[in-house]
């Protein structure tokens, strides 16, 4: 068995465990640690669709995730309850603007798409500041959450948990199985070379906006986690930083490998956590530490982890 | 709505697009020259505005200290090529804003421990500081004509240099095919570093502008550096002319939007609901533009030919 | 029948004529070489028939099928295969994987995002009949840019066959090959051409004299001539406008 | 600026080593306030003012040594959000303190008060909070957001003002502001203009208002577009035949920045660094010692929010007693630094409110000061739809 899979097996399971192990050593609380990272894992692998198997860089994906959760939200607000409902609004609402967004912007490549996908996602951030109705720039504070057919398991402590862990495990499970299928196939390889898989008989452009729409539904349903996992939205989870924090997340993890996203996520929030914790102005230390990682650990913390040899496959 | 206002709304524009270009000419040549993608250009910007607060806190000569400015931002420009970009250049665009990403959390994090948290301002001098009686309704600042003027002067002079000197030749063809340029035998690691050093100059001159009227604070490059990226890519990459009227029509079409937005608005609509989306809708016009640009000219305006 | 017609093609840039009139037929099984000198417009003609760039006027047919309005890879999934000057293939995948992905765009839908891939026995066994046409078994699990510039040229000619086409367009497949791996593509394409008919842009004019039935020679985006290969080598005007040249 | 690392190392340290130390019977209070960006500075004071109180009372509140844990919500709502979690499962405090901005609270909110641990905001006091959301386990020391401006309505038909231009950016806090001002003023408002959040060129607002009949501008804007709004005024030359009153736009925090631009102009508040009460003056001197700058309402409601806890942990037996603590909190027997301070049904305060100026002291430092009093026990307008 291959070590990256091995890897990933055993993340999971530390994660299955935390809930059980955590409160035993008294530290219960660090459940809302792990569950912030593993929801920005999800985003960050739905990102790494479109980056590292796609050659897409969007720096407008946490749009998406705000699309997600405030569908959710107004959808909750107008008295839908039932979880998997909000699902479906989410998932048809992301999926809908990922299709018209990503039909526009998939006209350009490279670093113009990067901009293209920028000035969606401030649109995106700007309509969500306007919607006085559901608090404009402050945000909406939820009062009722979502529940499964009126059970309120899905709301709190460890069914919570579970839920989002489910996700990010069929998130995780989907892309890369999706990777190795004909589709992820020829995703790579329109990403190394569009010409050739045109003359090949693809047509890219829908291959590549296929993978957007896929991309943005995922964040979506990370987006109705958050909401739920918050009791809050506001329009900062779509502000531009949000996807720069994405790409790093994905960059940082190792582009189209099969863990980098979540190493890459629990790598940012526990290096968030702990050096917060010694130190007030830590941004200090993590701004240089990025360049470092930049500088001496090319490929990712998911090459280092598995130490195997891989090029950068992105320009 | 009056002419008067009009006209003070065109010339805020104005002087709001030569900010704008100041920062833009520096981050296009860069990108298109090097192909590297630098996002700690807004910092430099940034940099700029805290230098002038510190020197016109040391020496109380607002002339001397934007002198002064001006060298430091030029040395911190090359510092930072020196020790981090060069290392950089050959690297994927992902690697580059990744570590230009970790300089910008940096910089404002030190600009805050050195300078706190707050919102400085800078008092213009005597000579600068009042308002000019431009017709019998209108006055308009002395500061922000020189502005408008500073900003034209640096435009002719940047514009001569790329289109009749030895430098801007190889800039250009930097910009277009840089292979060849290498192939002259050109030391590009120098032409690189003059390159880069004085777009940092520039966008630290523009902090040094900017400071007087918008204030000084952490993170103040930030969302310049978001608009100057908006301004290149409408531009064309690596284009300086294309940066120039991209800068000015950004500058025009956001100042002219953020006041006129609500007013056309509630021609159509009731005023409440024009005061509720107006704001928004006047905040998305520019990248209204430039995603309509795209869709149109996938590579900009005036593209520089061959850039990737 | 023929096979590709190309009908009193036109295209423009500006106030040059890069294609004039120009009307090519190709029939089952037949060679068509176009030669011509530099800046003469056989690149715009290749683009226009694979469809990267469309003419002015003028039209393109395949088996009978008008593909004239049809994007590059609707023209790829009508039957056209091409290879390109400069060495285009997927270079961070294996050989065999370049072939499987080119087999697979005629085989079925690839909206599929679940079944792996690599273990589809149809597209294997198609990748390795390609493979074995163009002689790179023993390089199958090699990856792409590790390969040599002959290999590579030869990986470009394995990826449109993978691709089943009816009718090949080959933009200079003779380009930067040393001597013996020159005859080795010839010989290559000498046996392919006895079931595939082909359309060949060449310098080499060792090498169309071995492959063509018909050439044509291209001048300011006009054919001048069009014969047999004796025909046009003896033609005055073919001289002229193209031998003039050398025939390196 | 070093005095800043100072009191954070300091603080840093001070937390480190009381909760090394801390024993069973230590009094917790968890801190979350805006600490990143620019609007630090407010956050700042709000730890300040507290930490001065505590420092003042030996360490100890209510008789009991605290150990107090400050938690920077980076003016990101689900940062807020894991702070106050982690405050309040993993350190189990009594007492959460927070935050400086409403919608901050309104991530922080839900967490806390379902969790039965009391939440006191020293600054944010929303009216989302106030009317038919008001809660048992939330009180605020500050004000409610309205009343500042509903007050600066009152300044303006005190000083005799006809017509007004408002000045707010788009925002709920923005329109807020602008309701709360019409609310009691008896004049004219001739434009309400809205600018976006973290407008940089005030100028073609300002050419509007020098075109316009109006005597006067109401204005709220907070933090640095403050500093930028009154510099560009007064540069404008419009401070000669313009009053200029407003709410947030030139207190201690942006004052440093606005300097002589702001001597002069009218400001509504129910506190000012001189305000005429013997434990608030000696607060401003002590504050100015230790600290080294003016301080500014922030830092008196932080001050205020340690006494208030103070007052009430000495009064209870048992922590875990939430009504008997409710009971004492709500009695708010302690001495404010505003003079008259109760709570309201809602838990919010009834208090003074008066007109303020700006100032320029003879050591070269400016604040706002006190004039007069406009209104006495003034309570907030959504307390009646609270039941509770």
């Amino acid at each position: 068995m291959d070590r990256s899979l091995i890897l990933g097996l055993l993340i999971f399971l530390t994660l299955l465990a935390m809930p059980f192990a955590l409160p035993l050593i008294g530290q219960g609380y660090l459940t809302g640690l792990i569950i912030k990272a593993m929801l920005l894992a999800i985003a960050a692998i739905s990102l790494d669709l479109l980056i590292g198997h796609g050659g897409l860089v969007s720096l407008g994906h946490a749009a998406f995730v705000a699309l997600g959760a405030y569908a959710a939200a107004i959808a909750l607000q107008s008295g839908i309850e039932n979880i998997l409902v909000l699902l479906l609004i989410t998932l048809a609402l992301t999926g809908f603007v990922a299709l018209i967004t990503g039909s526009l912007a998939l006209r350009t490549t490279g670093v113009y798409f990067l901009m293209i996908t920028l000035a969606f996602g401030q649109m995106a951030y700007f309509t969500l500041t306007s919607l006085a109705a559901y608090g404009g720039d402050d945000g909406l504070t939820l009062w009722s959450l979502a529940t499964l057919f009126g059970s309120n398991v899905v709301q709190k402590g460890n069914g919570l948990y579970f839920i989002v862990l489910g996700t990010l495990l069929a998130s995780w499970w989907f892309v890369n199985r999706m990777s190795q299928s004909r589709f992820g196939r020829v995703l790579r390889a329109a990403r190394d070379n569009p010409e050739r898989t045109e003359v090949m008989g693809y047509s890219v452009t829908r291959y590549r906006l296929v993978a957007y729409v896929i991309a943005a539904m995922i964040a979506g349903v990370s987006g109705l986690l958050v909401m739920q996992h918050a009791e809050f939205v506001s329009p900062a989870l779509a502000a531009w930083q949000r996807s720069g924090d994405l790409i790093v997340v994905v960059v940082l993890g190792g582009l189209a490998t099969r863990n980098g996203a979540i190493l890459g996520a629990f790598f940012l929030v526990i290096v968030e956590e702990l050096l917060g914790s010694f130190i007030h102005e830590w941004r200090l230390i993590y701004g240089p530490l990025l360049v470092f990682m930049v500088l001496f650990a090319k490929g990712g913390l998911s090459d280092l982890l598995t130490s195997k040899r891989r090029g950068n496959q992105v320009a | 709505m009056s002419t008067t206002l009009l006209l003070i709304l065109c010339l805020n524009g104005l002087q709001y697009g030569m900010l704008l270009f100041l920062i833009s000419a520096g981050l296009t040549l860069v990108f298109g020259v090097m192909g590297f993608i630098n996002l700690a250009h807004g910092v430099q910007y940034m940099v700029g505005a805290y230098l002038l607060f510190a020197f016109t806190g040391l020496t109380g000569n607002f002339m001397l200290s934007v002198l002064l400015s001006l060298l430091c931002a030029l040395a911190f420009g090359l510092l930072l090529e020196f020790f981090v970009f060069r290392h950089l250049y050959t690297r994927s665009h992902l690697d580059q804003v990744l570590a230009t990403f970790g300089i910008i959390i940096f910089l404002n994090e030190l600009a805050k421990v050195v300078f706190g948290p707050t919102t400085l301002s800078i008092a213009l001098p005597e000579f600068l500081a009042g308002s000019i009686q431009l017709t019998e309704q209108l006055k308009y600042p002395i500061y922000r004509l020189v502005t408008i003027g500073v900003g034209l002067l640096v435009a002719i002079g940047l514009f001569i240099t790329v289109s009749y000197t030895r430098i801007g030749m190889l800039i250009r063809a930097g910009a277009t095919t840089p292979e060849m340029v290498s192939a002259l035998g050109v030391n590009i690691q120098r032409l690189f570093m003059i390159v880069f050093g004085v777009g940092a100059m520039l966008a630290g001159f523009a902090g040094v502008i900017a400071a007087p009227i918008y204030a000084v604070e952490p993170g103040m490059g930030d969302n310049m550096l978001i608009v100057a990226f908006v301004v290149i890519i409408i531009g064309g990459i690596g284009s300086v002319g294309g940066a120039f009227i991209a800068a000015l029509l950004v500058g025009l079409i956001d100042t002219l939007g953020r006041s006129l937005a609500t007013e056309i608005l509630s021609f159509v609509f009731n005023p409440s609901f024009a005061n509720q989306i107006g704001p928004a809708l006047a905040s998305m016009l520019i990248y209204v533009l430039m995603a309509a640009i795209l869709i149109f000219r996938p590579r900009g305006l005036l593209p520089a030919k061959g850039v990737a | 029948m023929s096979t590709l017609e190309i009908l009193h093609l036109n295209k423009k840039f500006g106030a040059i004529n890069v294609s004039n009139d120009i009307c090519i037929s190709i029939a089952d099984n037949e060679c068509h070489a176009v030669i011509g000198p530099n800046g003469a417009g056989k690149t715009t003609l290749i683009h226009q028939i694979s469809g990267m760039l469309k003419p002015d006027s003028g039209a393109i047919k395949l088996s009978g099928q008008d593909i004239t309005n049809m994007g590059v890879p609707q023209r790829v999934q009508a039957g056209l295969g091409r290879t390109f000057q400069i060495t285009s293939v997927l270079p961070s995948f294996s050989v065999l994987e370049n072939l499987a992905i080119a087999a697979q765009s005629k085989s079925g839908s690839s909206m599929r995002f679940f079944a792996n891939a690599a273990r589809e026995s149809t597209l294997n066994s198609a990748a390795s009949n390609a493979l074995e046409r163009v002689g790179l078994e023993d390089r199958a699990d090699v990856i792409a840019a590790e390969l040599s510039h002959g290999e590579r040229r030869l990986l470009e000619l394995g990826i449109a066959l993978a691709g089943k086409p009816q009718f090949l367009l080959l933009d200079e497949p003779m380009a930067g090959l040393g001597r013996v791996e020159s005859a080795a593509l010839v010989s290559l394409l000498l046996e392919l051409r006895r079931s595939m008919p082909m359309l060949l842009v060449e310098h080499d004019m060792n090498a169309i004299f071995k492959l063509a039935d018909v050439v044509s020679v291209l001048v300011d985006g006009k054919i001048v001539v069009s014969g047999s290969p004796e025909a046009v080598r003896a033609d005055p005007a073919a001289r002229a406008a193209y031998l003039g040249e050398g025939s390196q | 600026m070093q005095q800043l690392i100072k009191t954070t190392i300091a603080s840093a340290l001070f937390a480190t080593f009381i909760s090394s130390a801390a024993l069973a019977e230590d009094l917790k209070i968890g801190m979350v306030v805006t600490l990143s960006g620019p609007p630090a500075a407010l956050g700042q004071q709000i730890v300040d003012g507290f930490q001065l109180a505590l420092e003042e009372k030996g360490g100890m509140l209510g008789g009991q040594k605290v150990e107090l844990i400050i938690e920077d919500d980076e003016l990101k709502p689900d940062v807020a959000l894991l702070k106050a979690t982690s405050l309040v499962e993993k350190n189990e405090v009594d007492f959460v303190v927070g935050t400086v901005f409403s919608n901050m609270l309104q991530a922080i909110f839900k967490p806390v008060v379902q969790s039965k641990t009391f939440l006191i905001s020293p600054n944010a006091g929303p009216s989302t909070f106030a009317g038919s959301n008001c809660n048992p386990f939330f009180f605020v020391t500050s004000y409610q957001n309205n009343q500042n401006a509903e007050v600066s309505g009152m300044v303006a038909n005190a000083e005799g003002f006809k017509n007004v231009f408002a000045l707010v950016p788009n925002y709920q806090a923005g329109r807020d502001n602008v309701d709360g001002f019409k609310q009691t003023f008896e004049g004219q408002l001739t434009d309400e203009v809205f600018t976006p959040l973290g407008h940089q060129d005030f100028s073609a607002e300002l050419a509007r208002m020098s075109t316009s009949d109006a005597d006067a501008v109401f204005a709220f804007m907070p933090g640095g577009m403050g500093v930028r709004l009154v510099n560009q005024f007064a540069n404008a030359g419009l401070s000669e035949n313009m009053k200029f009153m407003s709410v947030f736009t030139t207190d201690e925090t942006t004052l440093p920045g606005q300097k002589d631009a702001a001597v002069g102009f009218l400001a509504a508040g129910s506190w000012a660094p001189d305000l005429p009460v013997d434990a608030n003056l000696a607060f401003v001197k002590a504050f100015e010692a230790k600290y080294g700058y003016v301080p500014g309402s922030y830092a008196m409601q932080a001050y205020d929010t340690a006494s208030l806890i103070d007052s009430a942990v000495s009064k209870v037996d048992d922590l875990s007693d939430k009504d008997a603590v409710r009971a004492a909190l709500k009695a708010a027997d302690f001495e404010s630094l505003r003079g008259d301070f109760a709570f309201n049904n809602n838990h919010y305060p009834v208090q003074d409110f008066h007109m303020l100026n700006v100032v320029k002291r003879d050591d070269g430092k400016y604040h706002t000061s006190f004039v007069r009093t406009l209104a006495e026990d003034y309570a907030d307008s959504f307390h009646e739809q609270c039941k509770m």
